[in-house]
């Protein structure tokens, strides 16, 4: 019996015991944590009557993410255990396994890196407050929600909880009016990207009789259905949903406005821990619930894979705003993994996670440098800005340089590897010519990071008088931590590769086995 | 055999002298660095003497004998050595090359006295002694070719010397050039005989060259004449050497007329056996094509007024002259004649640069005349080397000569016509020179008719000749080698009388080398006779001719300016090489430019334009981003349904 | 007696998808922020419509448990997309979806 | 003796080997430079120099230990690197690589030494460090994915190189040199990695037999336990188990990225018989994906035109060793992942490609004529020579591989000092412009004699080292090519006249006064010119050490093509003994 089961329960009749819902506290543990965190920040903040300390909101909430992030690591080691193994809590409604584990430390580091952003981002522009770092913590919680969904409609609670929250972030920049207007764009675009999803989830429900991953997945392995429009109607609206949320072909519209008008901390989060989730979802639904049906949802895959990746690559390269060429870019890299989502096999599921991992790394510190050197009122993202920012500030360009060559896929930086693992899985799936179109866009795509890197590097000339940056220390730490993971995936992938490779996903119904296992009468 | 084995020294010396010279040179100075290199050159002229008694020792068949010193290229079944080859033909060129060398770099010391660049010159020449050497004792294809590439490059930096005067470099640019076309010859020939015999060693080569396909030793054989023809300048590539005058005098003596242009005629004859392996026609080709050249090149010299430039161009006819013996199958003629035309014509040639030296750089015959008197040694001998080359006997140019227009007429009565108009044109020409330079009234001073055409072919060195000077004797290290070889070109003939067998001496010496290949004459000896004869007069009637033109004055001077512009076929290449030819290039480059680079930055610009096309669709309207998600939903369903087949 | 069509549960099915293309259209054609957000909801109902019928044709319960999630969804959907849209229009009060087009390209 | 010795040791695949030290002292070096504070240039200068040299050093420690007589890899080394993809760190050299190795660790010292950069030393010397580890790692690798990895590193610190101490074009030229070879290597990634699944596929096939073997195995214990009537015991049920995982696994081989495991195995070979592209099978493909990244590298007409502007724009030493090191990239990319990888598809593709350098051989000689940038004129004569050695190496004969091996090294030197020399002239004068220098023998005749002697080497001139290796290209070629070989001769003759016309016009005439006034060489620059000059005679009038090394190894690939293909290396009748018993002539089994 589900949750819905119980929750619907007939008034007249005596309540189920609760005991027949097994809530696994430890399964949940770092959602808790995140949305527990959230509220005590919000309560703090609004209790306390003097300024608080500085930086205080921006520690509290690296803190909580990273409790949340440890109690995921029991939960792993205990999903890796041969004799235990994944598991599945709450009435079937979570499932507990080394996917969603992966993807919710992912997104936890996702959130550590915009929290340490955010902080002197906020105060540069005069907007200290706890609600950014709350609202971030907020829908990361819905991330994870998302990551280990075992359930349609707690994966629509997820990605409800995980965009309302991020609205707010990007339209948070109040005397900014693109930031506004990216708000307004993104809300209404993802409100009604969301209903299609709604709706897809409604068919798949009539279609199937079920919401729950699991029991989908039996029925369409189990039986074969005379008429498969209304399971297939449900898909393709489903795909609208997650495709709008991975920023992908035609459901792209919204990344370029959004990316350059919100402010470049959000934007790192919603390069990073947003793009996690939304492949997470993708691939819980479409790889497990309805793996059977692989045969109709990978070509179209293939073909939303290579148009993203087209599109993003050749619109990249004609645009002269920083963080609106990242926006592009970020959406190369959605095809680029749509590429080894559309493999449907368990190497693409690993390169999806490698990629994502990776990718959260090299996006957010791409998103902190442009955060740091862009000036008071989150201006100054125009080409021309980066001009001699080797000269001002080399380190700073170098590492702004080793991010882009790592999104443009140059070996010893993880994202050549991520590259290559998706290529690996796109032609062990014998999609060899999708592999093609990926390495061409690839190259058309690394244009644009060599521009940006001209700007820094070679225009020195042409440049102003030197001007002072400042690095925030909470900002310095987050560039440093994502470099040193950037290269060192980059020189030692094997670390990762192997984490990935028990994290592929599996389903399951059995609920966690608390008690001792009984010997059944 | 140990006194052979010392043939490796005879390179082996000069190079010494080269690399000394090389590193001391400028500290030797004059005329330290230039008794050096007459020494280098003096001491390997010794060597191949002591080799080549070494090799009388021998009888005839173990006279042939080859020295390694070590793998030059050792790859597969190519095994390329570093090795001499000493036998009667080696030893022969070894030894007039080193001696007319030595003479030269003697000479040279006087003529370079006062130049900046004394010393390099002669780092220059000892490398070309070298260079040389390694040519015609190389005991296989690739060393002679080391050597014919090496002589190519000396000549290039010689003729080039004094490069701050363009014509300078771009002669020796020219001649380097012009070689390289006729060695595209040899290298392939090369390559075929690699991929046929398996082997560039002469030993094999000539020894398996029976066996060789006919045809396969017609190409070889040819090809190797295209080489021949490009070094030894003959028709069609023979442009370069009128040009080379331009280097100092004693270089046109040593290389542009007693050795690196006769390495050609060497080269056929080395080769004799495959030529002989070929068809019939192919010995014709040469024979026609030397001839051809020699008659050509007559009738340009007798409208020529640069001293040198006379002397250049019978140059290129006598060289004729051994490619018609060659071609005839008179290999031993040819090689006479080689030798002997290398006596004279080194001689006439340091005369001249005598005069030249003593007219102060004025090398136009018109502004010369009655030099006899000032300058007796010089025109002494200059007249024996005169006598020499029109062929009157007993001077050594007649016996040589005859040999070879008896084989032609032998082979085809043609031929032998040809080469007798062009011994008329010979003692035409060269009497010519003889009187406008040394007999007459005194000129120099006198404005010539025209602007002289040549007096720029010899870069500003020594002293300018402005004002008019009187003309002087030479000093002896110059006129002391004109003596020498002045005797040489008297009693050269005796190398190889015709009179008895015995007196032969030169056929026999050769015998080992030609292998039976040389022409067995079907002539008798009335008709020899009388061959002799019919040439002598020929010749004689050449100078009569001269001596009334240029002498008594009693007819006008033919010199038609088509001549005088060598039947223009020089200015015809330069012009088709200056013009269609640098414009094809220019077409190719442009091509590379516009098609290719643009196809490249095309292909950039197409994709940046499609980016600019899909920026149309990012609008920033809210609504038609709402209308491109609408699309995407009715696509996928659209997709989704065709699937499920509703 | 008269032959009554019977209404069966697809009639409300196809309601539910007449109503969310109505609002589907609507966001399209509309300016007015408001309105735009108010056709978001009208599709939001058109699937708790569908929810319903479903759950009463598999006789599952589920689907009308799931309504009230969507209800709270959209409340929070509503809160959130006021205030966002309120903030614009306090900048510029009249301006329509078409003239916040300053990102664009 | 020692050297032997050692060289014996190294031979077996050990932990440790001098190549790993070579190749990543450099790379260590650039950090260590990196780390430096800045303004210190002397410094930074002189640590370069010492990594640099260290580096070097060791590769002639490499040259002095290798074996003459080994044909195999020595100096192995075999390290698991990412062992859930089948890749290690596996580096080793033969006597194709050998010498490239050598000549990368020459001439990265050199061009420190030459050159001293106008502005920013630090990341000058940082990046030129990262290059030559790159460069020396591409020639020693032995993985597949090992050589992509150094194969693509070294468009980094060369991009970096250009567009930061070039000249007035160099953005344009950076970016162009960057995203075309980009562009070319993309689609290697792809060849490699389908090349990988294809041998594990390939594996599995011929595992298939074993496979069925084992769980035969499992069923007959299965059945002998129920013969028996006692059940299955636990010891049979852990035998059968075994034997089924047994199957299990050879059915599912892992990856494998080793370049030797595959090429020797040759599990991959091409099936396809017709010409047509539609019908190919994936292993021409995939050779092509090699063959393009590798042509462009080379460069390959038409695929040169980055060439020029790089060269062009690009500081001294970035086009010392782009023209010295990093062409051969694609060459010995040919040889070792064209020829040794795919024998047949190589000797099917091979009369396009002799094609393709013939046409470059002729071509590059007749734009390079047409040049008016001395920089730009000696970037296509690179052209042309490089045709050469592709000819050489498709010719598939051991004389023109050997002649492309020994040209590439000779390539390497003489052109390396060409550019070298054009930028003292460019130091001295600031223009390239062949047209504004004039007569410059009389004010640097030491500088012209030097030049001289390059340029006669890089025109082939016998007894200087361009010759040696262009006569047994063409040798080689004319076996198995007569034609093209014929047509690339005349090519020798071009070569002759864009240079010689260019000495001509830069060095002859009479100067005018500011080319009167240039200065002769310095005693610094002599230092520099002078290995590089002694090497072009050295292997001009003795190149025997070098080709004896070359050889074994270069024989070994020849009989490596024949036994893989239907190619018949011709054979020779060299005099007297027959070419059959002739251990160079690999003539197929």
């Amino acid at each position: 019996m589900s949750l819905l089961a119980l929750l619907s329960q007939p008034v007249d009749q005596a309540p189920v015991a609760v005991g027949n819902v097994d809530v696994a506290w430890s399964a949940v543990a770092p959602i808790l944590v995140l949305i527990g965190g959230a509220l005590l920040l919000l309560a703090a903040d609004s209790l306390s009557t003097r300024a608080p300390a500085k930086g205080i909101y921006s520690l509290f909430t690296t803190v909580t993410a990273g409790v949340a992030l440890g109690s995921a690591i029991p939960l792993w080691q205990r999903v890796q255990d041969s004799d235990r193994g994944p598991f599945s809590t709450l009435a079937q409604a979570l499932g507990v396994d080394g996917f969603s584990v992966f993807a919710t430390i992912t997104i936890c580091a996702a959130v550590i890196l915009g929290a340490l952003l955010l902080d002197g981002w906020l105060r540069r522009e005069g907007m200290e407050g706890a609600e950014p770092y709350a609202l971030m913590l907020l829908s990361a919680s819905g991330g994870v929600m998302m990551a280990s969904a075992n359930d349609l409609i707690v994966m629509f609670l997820g990605l409800e909880i995980l965009s309302i929250a991020v609205y707010v972030l990007a339209a948070m920049h109040l005397r900014k009016v693109t930031s506004q207007e990216a708000g307004v764009k993104y809300f209404v675009l993802g409100a009604f990207s969301s209903a299609f999803f709604l709706y897809g989830i409604a068919l798949t429900y009539g279609g199937t009789g079920s919401t729950n991953l699991v029991e989908i997945s039996e029925f369409l392995s189990t039986t074969v259905l005379v008429h498969t429009g209304l399971v297939l109607a449900g898909l393709a609206l489903l795909l609208v949903g997650f495709a709008f949320k991975v920023a992908a072909v035609p459901f792209h519209f919204w990344t370029p406005d959004v990316y350059q008008g919100a402010p470049s901390p959000s934007v790192a989060w919603m390069a990073s821990g947003v793009k996690v989730a939304g492949f997470a979802g993708l691939l819980r639904v479409f790889y497990l619930a309805f793996g059977a049906y692989r045969l109709d949802w990978q070509p179209i895959v293939y073909a939303v894979a290579a148009v993203t990746m087209i599109v993003g690559s050749a619109l990249a390269i004609v645009q002269t705003d920083v963080k609106r060429m990242l926006a592009y870019s970020s959406i190369t890299h959605a095809g680029f993994m749509l590429v080894a989502v559309q493999a449907a096999s368990a190497r693409g599921v690993e390169a999806v996670l490698f990629y994502l991992a990776a990718y959260t790394f090299m996006v957010a510190g791409s998103f902190g440098v442009v955060s740091v050197v862009s000036r008071k009122g989150d201006i100054g993202n125009s080409l021309d800005d980066y001009r001699g920012l080797s000269r001002d500030r080399p380190l700073l360009a170098l590492a702004f340089a080793f991010f882009l060559f790592a999104q443009a896929g140059v070996p010893l930086t993880s994202g050549f590897f991520a590259k290559f693992y998706v290529i690996n899985a796109a032609i062990d799936a014998g999609s060899t010519w999708l592999a093609v179109i990926a390495m061409l866009t690839a190259v058309v795509a690394a244009f644009l990071y060599l521009r940006i890197i001209v700007s820094m590097y070679m225009s020195l000339e042409d440049a102003g008088e030197p001007r002072a940056i400042p690095v925030p220390f909470a900002a310095g730490l987050a560039l440093v931590v994502s470099l040193t993971v950037t290269l060192g995936l980059g020189v030692f992938p094997g670390i990762l590769t192997r984490v990935a490779k028990d994290a592929t996903p599996v389903l399951v119904l059995e609920p966690v086995d608390l008690a001792p296992v009984a010997p059944a009468p | 055999m140990d006194t052979l084995d010392l043939v490796w020294l005879v390179p082996a010396l000069p190079l010494a002298g080269f690399l000394v010279l090389l590193a001391l040179g400028r500290r030797l100075g004059e005329p330290a660095s230039g008794w050096l290199a007459t020494a280098a050159c003096g001491s390997a002229f010794v060597t191949t003497v002591v080799v080549f008694l070494a090799m009388l020792g021998q009888d005839a068949e173990h006279r042939s004998h080859v020295y390694d010193l070590f793998d030059w290229l050792h790859v597969g079944g190519l095994d390329v050595k570093v090795g001499f080859l000493a036998d009667p033909l080696s030893i022969t060129m070894a030894l007039f090359i080193t001696g007319i060398g030595t003479l030269i770099h003697l000479y040279s010391i006087g003529y370079m006295h006062g130049d900046p660049k004394f010393a390099k010159f002669f780092v220059y020449m000892n490398l070309f002694v070298f260079s040389m050497l390694m040519l015609v004792l190389g005991s296989n294809m690739l060393i002679t070719f080391l050597g014919w590439e090496g002589v190519g490059a000396c000549s290039y930096f010689l003729i080039s010397f004094w490069f701050s005067k363009d014509a300078n470099a771009s002669a020796g640019k020219k001649a380097f050039i012009t070689n390289r076309i006729g060695d595209w010859g040899f290298m392939t020939a090369m390559l075929l005989a690699f991929a046929t015999v398996g082997s560039l060693d002469y030993s094999v080569v000539l020894e398996r060259a029976p066996e060789i396909a006919p045809v396969t030793a017609t190409a070889i054989a040819l090809l190797l004449f295209v080489g021949a023809c490009g070094k030894s300048a003959q028709l069609p590539l023979f442009v370069w050497l009128p040009d080379a005058m331009a280097g100092p005098t004693p270089v046109s003596a040593l290389i542009h007329a007693a050795t690196m242009v006769t390495s050609g005629v060497y080269l056929m004859t080395r080769v004799n056996p495959i030529l002989a392996q070929g068809y019939d026609w192919a010995p014709s080709v040469i024979a026609w094509v030397g001839v051809i050249t020699a008659l050509f090149a007559a009738t340009i010299a007798v409208a020529q007024t640069d001293i040198k430039k006379v002397l250049a161009y019978s140059t290129v006819s006598q060289l004729g002259y051994m490619f018609l013996a060659v071609g005839s199958g008179a290999y031993v003629a040819a090689v006479f004649h080689m030798v002997t035309h290398a006596f004279f014509k080194a001689l006439m040639f340091l005369g001249s640069g005598s005069v030249i030296h003593g007219m102060h750089d004025e090398q136009d015959m018109r502004r010369m005349g009655g030099l006899r008197k000032l300058m007796p040694v010089t025109a002494a001998t200059f007249i024996v080397g005169w006598l020499a080359i029109a062929g009157v006997p007993p001077f050594a140019g007649f016996w040589s000569k005859d040999e070879i227009l008896l084989f032609a007429f032998d082979k085809s009565p043609a031929l032998w016509f040809v080469g007798l108009v062009t011994a008329l044109l010979t003692g035409f020409y060269m009497s010519r020179q003889v009187f406008m330079v040394f007999y007459g009234e005194p000129r120099w001073g006198v404005a010539a008719a025209s602007e002289p055409q040549a007096s720029d072919a010899v870069g500003g060195h020594g002293p300018g000749g402005e004002a008019p000077v009187e003309p002087t004797e030479s000093p002896w290290l110059m006129t002391l080698p004109l003596v020498v070889l002045a005797g040489l070109a008297i009693i050269g003939g005796a190398l190889n009388l015709p009179f008895t067998s015995t007196a032969h001496s030169l056929e026999h010496w050769l015998e080992p080398v030609l292998e039976g290949n040389e022409r067995v004459l079907g002539v008798g000896t009335g008709v020899k006779v009388g061959l002799a004869v019919l040439a002598t007069l020929t010749s004689l009637a050449g100078i009569a001719l001269a001596i009334r033109v240029y002498l008594q004055k009693r007819m006008q001077p033919v010199e038609p300016q088509i001549l005088a512009e060598g039947w223009r076929y020089d200015s015809a290449i330069t012009a088709f090489v200056g013009g269609p030819g640098e414009q094809a290039f220019e077409v190719v480059a442009a091509f590379d430019r516009t098609v290719i680079d643009g196809a490249v930055n095309g292909v950039a610009a197409t994709v940046r334009g499609g980016g600019g096309g899909l920026r149309v669709l990012q609008s920033g309207f809210v609504r038609s981003y709402a209308l491109g998600v609408a699309v995407g939903v009715v696509g996928l369903l659209v997709y989704f349904l065709t699937r499920s087949g509703i | 007696m008269i032959a009554v069509a019977e209404v069966t549960p697809a009639w409300y099915l196809v309601l539910g998808s007449i109503l969310f293309s109505i609002g589907a259209v609507g966001l399209l054609v509309r300016r007015n922020p408001l309105v735009m957000f108010m056709c978001v909801e009208l599709m939001l109902n058109a699937v708790t419509l569908t929810f319903v019928t479903f759950s009463r044709m598999l006789g599952d319960v589920d689907g009308q448990t799931v309504v009230v999630f969507v209800l709270v969804v959209a409340a929070a959907e509503v809160v959130i997309g006021l205030g966002i849209i309120v903030a614009l229009l306090r900048k510029q009060p009249t301006a329509t979806a078409d003239d916040i087009n300053v990102l664009r390209g | 003796m020692l050297a032997s010795v050692l060289a014996s040791e190294a031979a077996h695949p050990v932990g440790f080997s001098p190549l790993t030290a070579v190749v990543v002292v450099p790379f260590v070096g650039a950090i260590v430079v990196a780390l430096i504070p800045k303004g210190r240039a002397e410094l930074h200068r002189l640590v370069a120099l010492l990594f640099a040299t260290g580096a070097g050093a060791v590769t002639l420690w490499l040259l002095a230990a290798f074996d003459t007589h080994d044909p195999g890899f020595q100096f192995e080394v075999k390290r698991a690197w990412i062992s859930d993809f089948g890749i290690s760190w596996h580096l080793g050299i033969d006597g194709v690589s050998l010498f490239l190795v050598v000549l990368s660790g020459l001439l990265f010292p050199l061009a420190i030494i030459a050159v001293t950069p106008h502005h920013d030393p630090k990341p000058y010397y940082s990046w030129l460090l990262v290059l030559q580890g790159g460069c020396i790692g591409v020639f020693c690798a032995l993985d597949l994915f090992v050589f992509f990895v150094m194969f693509e590193i070294v468009l980094v610190p060369m991009y970096f190189l250009i567009g930061g101490w070039g000249y007035a074009d160099r953005v344009y030229a950076a970016l162009k040199f960057f995203i075309f070879t980009m562009l070319g290597s993309a689609l290697m990634l792809v060849g490699i990695v389908s090349l990988a699944f294809l041998h594990r596929d390939a594996v599995a096939v011929d595992n298939e037999p074993a496979a069925l073997l084992s769980e035969q195995e499992a069923f007959q214990a299965q059945e002998d336990a129920s013969a028996a009537g006692s059940g299955v015991d636990a010891s049979t049920q852990a035998r059968i188990d075994q034997e089924l995982a047994r199957a299990d696994e050879l059915r599912n081989p892992p990856l494998d990225f080793d370049l030797v495991e595959i090429a020797e195995s040759q599990h991959v070979t091409d099936t396809s018989t017709s010409a047509n592209p539609f019908d190919w099978s994936a292993v021409r493909w995939i050779f092509l994906a090699f063959a393009i990244a590798f042509a462009v590298k080379v460069p390959l007409f038409p695929l040169h035109t980055w060439l020029p502007d790089a060269h062009t724009q690009a500081p001294t030493a970035g086009s010392v060793i782009l023209a010295g090191v990093m062409l051969k990239l694609g060459t010995y990319g040919f040889v070792r992942f064209g020829l040794y990888l795919f024998p047949d598809t190589a000797v099917w593709f091979a009369p396009a490609l002799v094609t393709l350098g013939v046409v470059g051989i002729i071509y590059g000689a007749v734009v390079a004529t047409m040049q008016r940038d001395l920089k730009r004129l000696v970037a296509y004569s690179s052209v042309a020579h490089l045709g050469f050695i592709v000819l050489g190496t498709f010719a598939l004969t051991t004389q023109g591989i050997q002649g492309g091996v020994m040209q590439m090294v000779n390539h390497g030197i003489s052109t390396g000092a060409l550019f070298l020399l054009v930028g003292m002239i460019y130091d001295r004068r600031h223009t390239r412009e062949i047209a504004a220098l004039r007569g410059l023998q009389k004010s640097a005749p030491i500088m012209a004699g030097v030049f001289t002697v390059v340029m006669l080497s890089s025109i082939g001139l016998p007894g200087l080292n361009g010759f040696a290796g262009e006569f047994l290209i063409l040798v080689g070629s004319f076996l198995t090519r007569r034609w093209f070989t014929v047509v690339a001769a005349a090519g020798v003759i071009l070569a002759a006249l864009y240079l010689l016309w260019a000495y001509q016009r830069v060095f002859h005439g009479e100067p005018d006064e500011e080319n009167a006034t240039m200065p002769d060489m310095t005693w610094r620059e002599g230092l520099v010119m002078a290995p590089l000059l002694g090497l072009i005679v050295f292997l001009g009038v003795y190149p025997k050490p070098m080709l004896d090394r070359i050889e074994p190894s270069v024989a070994r690939l020849v009989t490596h093509i024949e036994n893989h293909s239907d190619y018949v290396e011709p054979h020779v009748a060299t005099a007297g003994e027959d070419a059959a018993d002739d251990p160079d002539e690999g003539t197929a089994p």
